[in-house]
């Protein structure tokens, strides 16, 4: 019976983020164009786009191999896969246990290395652009990301999402000056991962400036719908990581009630709208930057990453 | 009993060479010789292993040969016969891909006779127990891969490799032998079991410990001692290049385990400082120069490079961790080392055979010149595919696994009391981190640019699929990779009784934790299941794919490429593999190796291309290896002035030399 | 005892050299050659089993028994290379028939003195031997008559006459120190009597002795800055005196020099001849190894590396002890077995291009295989690296030195290094790459070459217990 | 009486490295060779009275070697070689007459100080003998480094040599010194025989060694 439970709450996690990825596109969407006093398309435009291209029929290069049809399915697996570990509004799902947080973040490499293959596997020129600077950022965006894991991995005692959370949750961390990097560098990272401004331009087909759609290019139909809602799924990881790391207030606790299970969702609902908030305001309020700068702004964050590890190390021995 | 199968089999490898040099280049002889060594890897395969897990007690065995007094000592032990396992899975491997491979060898008569010789010395070394049997075999293995990266000496730069390759060689051997006399002591102990017994003092001991980081590690690949390695192995033909970087890089590795671990007693906190930063420094700079490779073989040298790096990391980790009496902690950075030690040998191998693949189809090694090739040989795309997910440490092949362990190994670095370790130990873990990723793009390099888009030349438009025997070779090892990956458990229970032996404690028994999944110190702190991982993406991806084909539509055209609406008629217009890298070359390059863009414009009116030429000094070589050739040859030089003198001359030197003498006479006290 | 095989040794190429001076075909008296030499390579082989009891003037023990048998086996070998190589220089011209019948007979000379330097017990004796052999060798490097022969055998037998004076001087002072306690006469130059009383005798004069007996044999040793002579003789003269000189008559001046120094090991209160050994074994290591970088002429590179290993045992014997002793003993055998059989190779090589020039010959292991790999391996040999046996004498070597002066070890290690460096950097162009220069057919035999090879990996792999005890006792006697 | 037997071979000997000076101080050839003639007449002298005091008949046979050989033949042979290959009578000196000398000072004291070393119960005649002959035999060496001809090298060899025959008679009792004498003749003979074979007209090495290691392809 426990059993089952389990299962039906992981199973509902998995669910819950496939379901919620897109309305949080459409929700930022929807914010920025507000903001720049547009009326915007409506909440729900993602799901429609998605709907329209699961339908239409894949036209597909004449240049393109197996693995370029293989790729969407690939990398919506991995994305979908590291999205279901991410403890959204409860800790401790079945599954948590069988990674940790350094293989979410592989997980995520992995969608990409194949992303980047897929840019590749047309020979256009376009493609190309898009992989190798995809690659480029994603040199520097890792280990930030990983040095970001460090620190936290060092407050809380664990890799373990689910550990980090409770750890948290529970206060005992206190507050920590590499803490603050940590979420600095964190929020940088997920900027440049999900290709938001200022890294790059999810509405923007001008090639130069362009890095995520170059690659995608070539994509159609179903394959670009299952790609899309990857990166959707992405964009929703990334805010529920921070939201779990460090707003970890509302989270069930492992084997709570169905009560406690609500109040999660609740809180993980308005914790969402919260960070897609901000980030709408963040890139209406900010300039793309030229694609030589990104670099400077990734290594930035590395730099913040290893700065506040260093910190970590020092102060746990004192 | 294994250990004397062990013996027979490496005897037996000496009599296949004997064969070839009958046999001369009939192609029986192939057949013979690539074909007695699988059955001969095969058995030492099978010794090894079951040494290995049964857990057996240390063998030992004398033989007359060799040091008169001493004999030939020769030992098997837990941690050899993991080695062999190595040795003998990479050696099957290659001679079973040799078997189809081998036909379109140009020169025969210069491989087969060296091949079997080379498995032999490898395979000695790993069970060699006495200071002069180990030297010898050590030196016996990199002459007859000498002899081998020579085989095709028509070509220059392959004179050039061969001979760095040897000078490099004897370097590190005399390193070994100046540290191994060292601990033999004056009277020479060269055995093993009394070097174990007696500790030597301090001093001599960091003395030894720099001379055998500099004989390990200049067979190894450690920077900057990596100089001969991405000449020499390119050069020898593919079975053998896969020899060469997946499996004498680790007999070199054994050699630092042997020696630091097992023979030298306690070791100082230092020690582990030194090979920290140097491990450190190995990961970025290989993954670097290999970023900056369009050849694909040097390419995946110079990520042999990276990959000793990273084993590196681990064994520095598990010194510090030793040092400092954290036993449990030392056992899981040792373990992830060995671990590292075993993937690489396995997609190592891999790539290089796929690489082979290609060049035997193609004839070409430089990425421009290939393309598209996914299309006529799928089945290679696929392998290679798997090879470069795995070095790229993704899950859930193997190479995430070990780097995995390294990473949580450091993780436990801040129990470390010094501060020193305290500020290096982060460090390299962003080393590492930032080369696992440069490795990432470096493969997405390589296997976007040589496999997919459109064939950039006629040699590779007329490729086709490779032998069968070379397939079997590399779908074997693909799937040992994701073996590897997904139950990763059983070989780090096989590991245990060796960290156990070497840093006195080991893992926790994965056996018993449930789901098959891995935990290397609680599971409150971390655990992955690489099993559940795979099932869990094959169930979504699969899962997917069939909702939307019954849902959605399956329909699906051919269309030529899109590309934003630009005609793009030339396959030459695709990005390249220097092209591929100039972000990463913008933001490294110019710091590490010096880079120089220009644009060579061509006059008005001119209707010559453009040209962006990009210059890349390599910074080690320039301010190592040149001056000290530079010195050799000045003294050369200097000293060849007294080649040709009068006879008077020499008299007076004689006459020098007597009164020399007498004064010395003289003033005797 | 019926059969005297120490007689045998010195009669049969006395006797030899008699015959082979009146025989005018030179084809024949090639043949005869060979088999004196085949004789006297068996009468010393009978050594092994029954050596002759000591007297004034005979000596027959560990030391010598192994030197014997090696010098008259590759004065065999050595021959039967010659007579396939030498019919070759009759056709090129380069011989006439008178000289080839000089020649035939000034080696069966030059066997006889090196034998008789070796059998020897008594220095005096000792002394004739060497310099006997030193003027043959003289003779016979100016044997083609070219100008730059005459100048090599000139310039060799000026500084061996030098060299013969100083040794001489050194054996008379041995004489003054040793005839008070022995009485006058004989006794006083009869070596193992020496050893015997070398206790009582004066210590200054001994140093003194042993000064002038380094200068004189180590000019014929080759030591550093006596070698001069060395190269060209060996360049310049027919090539199997070039591997009789490298192979043996080092060696002989080499052996009279452990004599003296067992000589004053023997007594307490003279000075330790090891610094002086060691200081110039190193020099002549270092300085030939340098010199081996910018050699253009095959036959003069491996002169240098002569001189090279030359310096490695008398370092080895230098820093004495018994690893370093035994290994130098084996250094010396392996030495003369592996050089000569390169010299072989380097004469057939020679004859194949036409030249011993190393920029007119390239590519040999594709076109001649034998010849070429017979190379590799030769150098691959004298570069110290296994299989091959001279991995064992310069690993026990450098190791042992390294254990008790590390600050010795460093520059054995980079002399040893800087030799590979050059030895391959050579090897690389002569054996490897595209095939240069001209391709006639080889004249000479491989058998010899191939033979000694095969020695020196079988002593690689596995020494006769025989052999060994014998250059341990030695070792322990050398202190 | 034997004190004056002593000193009768102390005088010989001395008197020998005194000529060994001589022989360093000349600059003629022709003058060079009758100073060596006069050279070895004291060698012969020496080795007489050696004969005389050691009652050792068989050095008498060395003495009249020495005197007839090297006192008369050697020097009348270098004379006329003189003559018929024309070489010209200066001696060109590496380093200067006098500085030649002083180093030769320096030269004896240094042999005398390594012999005075020696314990004194060796035989003092001997002793005494063996310093000058160590004295001649290094001063004959320097002179053959520091001299260019051919000629006073081979002076230069000869006086050496002459040195050892000087110690080889001091030796008491020591065999083979008559034999030792003659094959030392030889080689002399060789050495002069070989000058005139190869038309050496002014040093060791007339030919021009870089255009040989040229020719053997030893420069680039």
């Amino acid at each position: 019976m426990a059993l089952i439970l389990k299962l039906a709450v992981q199973a509902a996690q998995m669910m819950l983020v496939l379901a919620l990825a897109p309305l949080l596109t459409g929700f930022v969407r929807k914010v920025k164009a507000r903001l720049l006093r547009r009326q915007g398309p409506p909440l729900l435009q993602p799901y429609r786009d998605l709907a329209r291209l699961l339908r239409k029929e894949v036209v597909l290069a004449n240049s393109a191999s197996w693995l370029f049809r293989a790729c969407p399915y690939l990398i919506f697996a991995a994305t979908w896969v590291a999205a279901a570990l991410v403890p959204t509004f409860a800790t401790g799902l079945m599954f948590s246990w069988s990674a940790d947080l350094i293989v979410i973040i592989a997980l995520l490499g992995l969608a990409r290395f194949f992303l980047a293959l897929a840019g590749l596997d047309v020979g256009t020129s376009f493609g190309g652009i898009g992989s190798s600077r995809e690659v480029m950022i994603a040199s520097l965006a890792e280990p930030a990301m990983l040095m970001i894991v460090f620190t936290l991995a060092l407050v809380a005692g664990s890799t373990q999402l689910s550990t980090m959370a409770g750890f948290l949750g529970s206060g005992a961390a206190g507050l920590r000056v590499s803490l603050g990097m940590a979420l600095i560098a964190l929020v940088m990272v997920a900027i440049a991962e999900n290709a938001r401004i200022p890294v790059d331009n999810p509405a923007t087909h001008l090639e130069l400036t362009m890095v995520h759609e170059a690659m995608v290019l070539e994509y159609s139909g179903r394959h670009l719908a299952l790609i899309d809602l990857s990166a959707e799924l992405k964009l929703l990881l990334y805010v529920s990581l921070i939201s779990c790391l460090f707003l970890p207030w509302g989270i069930a606790a492992p084997g709570a009630a169905i009560s406690a299970l609500l109040i999660g969702v609740a809180t993980y609902l308005a914790k969402l709208a919260l960070c897609g908030f901000l980030l709408a305001v963040f890139e209406t309020s900010i300039a793309k930057m030229r694609v030589f700068r990104v670099p400077e702004f990734l290594g930035a964050a590395l730099m913040l990453g290893l700065l506040a590890t260093l910190l970590m190390f020092v102060s746990r021995s004192l | 009993m294994a250990l004397s199968i062990i013996l027979a089999s490496s005897a037996a490898f000496l009599v296949l060479s004997a064969l070839a040099i009958l046999l001369h280049a009939q192609p029986l002889a192939r057949i013979v010789v690539y074909g007695g060594s699988l059955i001969l890897a095969g058995a030492g395969l099978a010794a090894a292993l079951s040494a290995l897990i049964a857990r057996a007690a240390p063998e030992t065995s004398i033989l007359p040969v060799g040091l008169p007094w001493l004999g030939a000592h020769f030992r098997l032990d837990t941690l050899s016969a993991f080695f062999l396992v190595v040795v003998d899975l990479g050696a099957a491997a290659a001679s079973l891909f040799a078997l189809g491979y081998g036909r379109s060898e140009i020169a025969p008569q210069r491989v087969l006779p060296f091949y079997p010789l080379f498995l032999a010395g490898m395979t000695l070394v790993v069970i060699a127990d006495d200071a002069f049997t180990f030297l010898f075999t050590w030196e016996f293995m990199s002459l007859s891969s000498w002899a081998l990266v020579m085989a095709h000496d028509h070509v220059r730069e392959n004179l050039r490799a061969g001979y760095v390759y040897l000078v490099m060689a004897s370097m590190g051997t005399f390193a070994l032998l100046l540290a191994l006399g060292l601990l033999a002591g004056p009277d020479g102990a060269y055995a093993f079991s009394a070097i174990r017994d007696s500790h030597p003092s301090s001093a001599p001991a960091a003395l030894v410990l720099v001379l055998v980081l500099i004989g390990t590690g200049s067979k190894a690949g450690l920077v900057p001692l990596h100089a001969w390695l991405p000449l020499a192995h390119p050069a020898a033909p593919s079975q053998v290049s896969g020899l060469l970087s997946g499996v004498m890089t680790k007999v070199a590795v054994y050699a630092f385990v042997r020696i630091v671990f097992d023979l030298m007693g306690d070791p100082a906190w230092w020690w582990s400082m030194v090979v920290l930063a140097l491990a450190g420094i190995t990961c970025v700079m290989g993954v670097l120069y290999a970023l900056m490779q369009h050849d694909l073989k040097r390419l995946l040298a110079y990520h042999t490079v990276e990959n000793i790096g990273i084993i590196f990391i681990g064994l520095g980790l598990a010194l510090a961790f030793e040092t400092h009496g954290l036993g449990w902690a030392a056992a899981l950075a040792f373990t992830a080392a060995l671990l590292h030690v075993f993937n690489h040998s396995l997609f190592k191998n891999l790539l290089f055979l796929g690489s082979g693949a290609v060049l035997g189809a193609t004839h070409e090694r430089d990425m421009e010149h290939l393309g598209g090739l996914i299309h006529p040989m799928p089945l290679t795309a696929f392998t290679f595919l798997v090879g470069c997910v795995a070095i790229s440490a993704l899950p859930p092949l193997n190479g995430f696994v070990s780097e995995w362990l390294t990473f949580q190994a450091i993780l436990q670095s801040p129990q470390l009391p010094s501060w020193g370790l305290k500020f290096l130990v982060p460090a390299v873990g962003a080393l590492l981190a930032l080369s696992a990723a440069l490795a990432a793009a470096c493969f997405v390099k390589a296997f976007g640019v040589t496999f997919l888009g459109r064939p950039r030349t006629e040699a590779a438009r007329r490729a086709h699929e490779t032998d069968t025997f070379s397939l079997a070779a590399m779908f074997a090892l693909a799937g040992l990779c994701l073996l590897a990956g997904i139950l990763p458990g059983f070989f780090i229970d096989a590991l245990a009784p060796i960290a156990k032996a070497m840093v006195g404690d080991s893992m926790p028994l994965q056996r018993d934790v449930p789901y098959l999944s891995i935990v290397p110190i609680a599971e409150a702190r971390s655990s992955y299941n690489g099993l559940l991982v795979f099932l869990f993406m094959l169930f979504s991806g699969f899962a997917a794919a069939a909702a939307i084909h019954r849902l959605a539509s399956n329909k699906l055209r051919r269309g030529p490429a899109w590309d934003c609406g630009y005609p793009d008629p030339s396959p030459l217009t695709q990005y390249t593999a220097s092209s591929f890298a100039q972000p990463i070359r913008r933001v490294f390059g110019t710091l590490v190796f010096r880079a120089r863009e220009r644009v060579e414009m061509p006059p008005p009116g001119d209707a010559a291309p453009a040209r962006l030429v990009v210059r890349l000094s390599d910074v080690i070589w320039d301010t190592l290896y040149a001056p000290i050739a530079r010195a050799v040859e000045y003294v050369a030089d200097r000293l060849n002035r007294l080649q040709s003198l009068s006879i008077r001359h020499y008299l007076s030197f004689v006459f020098a030399a007597l009164v020399g003498l007498l004064l010395v006479l003289a003033i005797w006290p | 005892m019926s059969f005297n095989a120490v007689a045998a040794v010195l009669a049969i190429p006395a006797v030899a050299a008699a015959l082979l001076a009146l025989l005018p075909n030179y084809r024949l008296s090639a043949r005869l050659n060979v088999l004196a030499t085949l004789l006297t390579f068996l009468a010393a082989l009978s050594l092994f089993f029954e050596r002759p009891a000591t007297g004034p003037y005979v000596l027959v023990d560990d030391l010598n028994n192994v030197f014997i048998v090696l010098t008259t086996f590759v004065g065999f070998t050595t021959s039967a290379f010659s007579a396939s190589y030498i019919e070759h220089e009759i056709e090129t011209g380069r011989l006439t028939p008178a000289f080839l019948r000089f020649y035939h007979a000034m080696y069966q000379v030059l066997m006889f003195a090196m034998n008789l330097a070796l059998v020897t017990n008594n220095i005096g004796v000792m002394w004739v031997g060497i310099e006997l052999a030193t003027l043959t060798t003289v003779l016979m490097v100016g044997i083609y008559r070219t100008h730059e022969a005459l100048e090599a055998a000139w310039k060799y037998f000026i500084l061996g006459s030098v060299g013969i004076a100083l040794a001489l001087f050194g054996t008379i002072l041995i004489y003054m120190a040793a005839e008070p306690s022995t009485g006058a006469g004989l006794n006083a130059m009869v070596w193992t009597d020496l050893v015997a009383k070398a206790a009582s005798f004066d210590p200054a004069l001994l140093n003194l002795a042993f000064v002038f007996l380094l200068l004189g044999y180590g000019t014929k040793v080759g030591l550093f800055p006596l070698h001069a002579w060395l190269p060209d003789a060996h360049a310049e003269g027919p090539t199997p005196i070039s591997a009789v000189l490298s192979g043996l008559l080092l060696n002989v001046a080499l052996y009279a020099l452990l004599r003296f120094k067992m000589l004053l090991a023997a007594s307490p209160n003279a000075l330790a001849p090891g610094p002086l050994m060691v200081s110039m074994g190193l020099m002549s290591l270092v300085f030939a190894s340098f010199m081996l970088y910018r050699r253009r002429d095959i036959k003069r590179m491996f002169a240098y590396s002569s001189i090279e290993h030359m310096g490695i045992v008398t370092f080895a014997f230098g820093m004495g002890g018994p690893l370093a002793n035994f290994a130098g003993l084996l250094h010396m055998s392996l030495h003369s077995l592996t050089k000569s059989a390169i010299f072989f190779a380097v004469g057939d090589i020679a004859q194949v291009k036409g030249t011993q020039k190393m920029a007119d010959i390239g590519g040999l292991t594709s076109t001649n295989p034998v010849l070429g790999w017979g190379l590799v391996l030769g150098v691959v040999a004298i570069a110290g690296l296994p299989p091959l046996g001279i991995f064992m004498s310069e690993f026990l070597v450098v190791s042992s030195t390294f254990a008790r002066e590390p600050l010795l070890a460093l520059p054995l290690v980079l002399g040893l290094l800087v030799a590979i460096g050059a030895l391959f950097l050579r090897l690389n162009a002569v054996a490897f790459g595209e095939p240069r220069g001209l391709n006639h057919k080889a004249k000479g035999s491989y058998v010899p070459m191939v033979a000694h090879l095969g020695l020196v990996l079988a002593a690689g792999i596995y020494l006769p217990p025989t052999l060994v005890v014998w250059f341990q006792n030695v070792a322990q006697l050398l202190g | 009486m034997q004190n004056l037997t002593f000193d009768i071979a102390h005088l010989l000997a001395g008197s020998l490295v005194l000529v060994s000076f001589m022989l360093l101080y000349q600059d003629r050839l022709y003058a060079l060779l009758n100073v060596y003639a006069l050279h070895a007449l004291v060698l012969a002298l020496s080795v007489a009275w050696q004969a005389y005091a050691q009652d050792a008949p068989h050095l008498y046979i060395t003495a009249a070697i020495a005197l007839l050989f090297k006192a008369i033949v050697i020097p009348v042979a270098l004379h006329r070689m003189i003559k018929q290959l024309g070489i010209h009578r200066e001696i060109d000196t590496v380093v200067g007459i006098g500085p030649t000398m002083l180093l030769g000072m320096g030269l004896v004291a240094l042999s005398m100080v390594v012999m005075l070393r020696v314990t004194t119960e060796a035989d003092p005649l001997a002793r005494e003998d063996l310093a000058f002959a160590l004295s001649v035999v290094l001063l004959g060496l320097l002179m053959m480094v520091t001299r260019r001809n051919v000629v006073s090298q081979v002076v230069g060899f000869m006086s050496l040599e002459n040195g050892l025959v000087l110690a080889a008679t001091g030796a008491k009792g020591m065999p083979f010194v008559v034999e030792i004498s003659v094959a030392f003749s030889i080689l002399i003979a060789f050495i002069v025989i070989g000058i005139f074979l190869f038309r050496i007209r002014e040093r060791f090495d007339t030919v021009d060694t870089h255009a040989l290691d040229r020719f053997r392809g030893e420069q680039p």
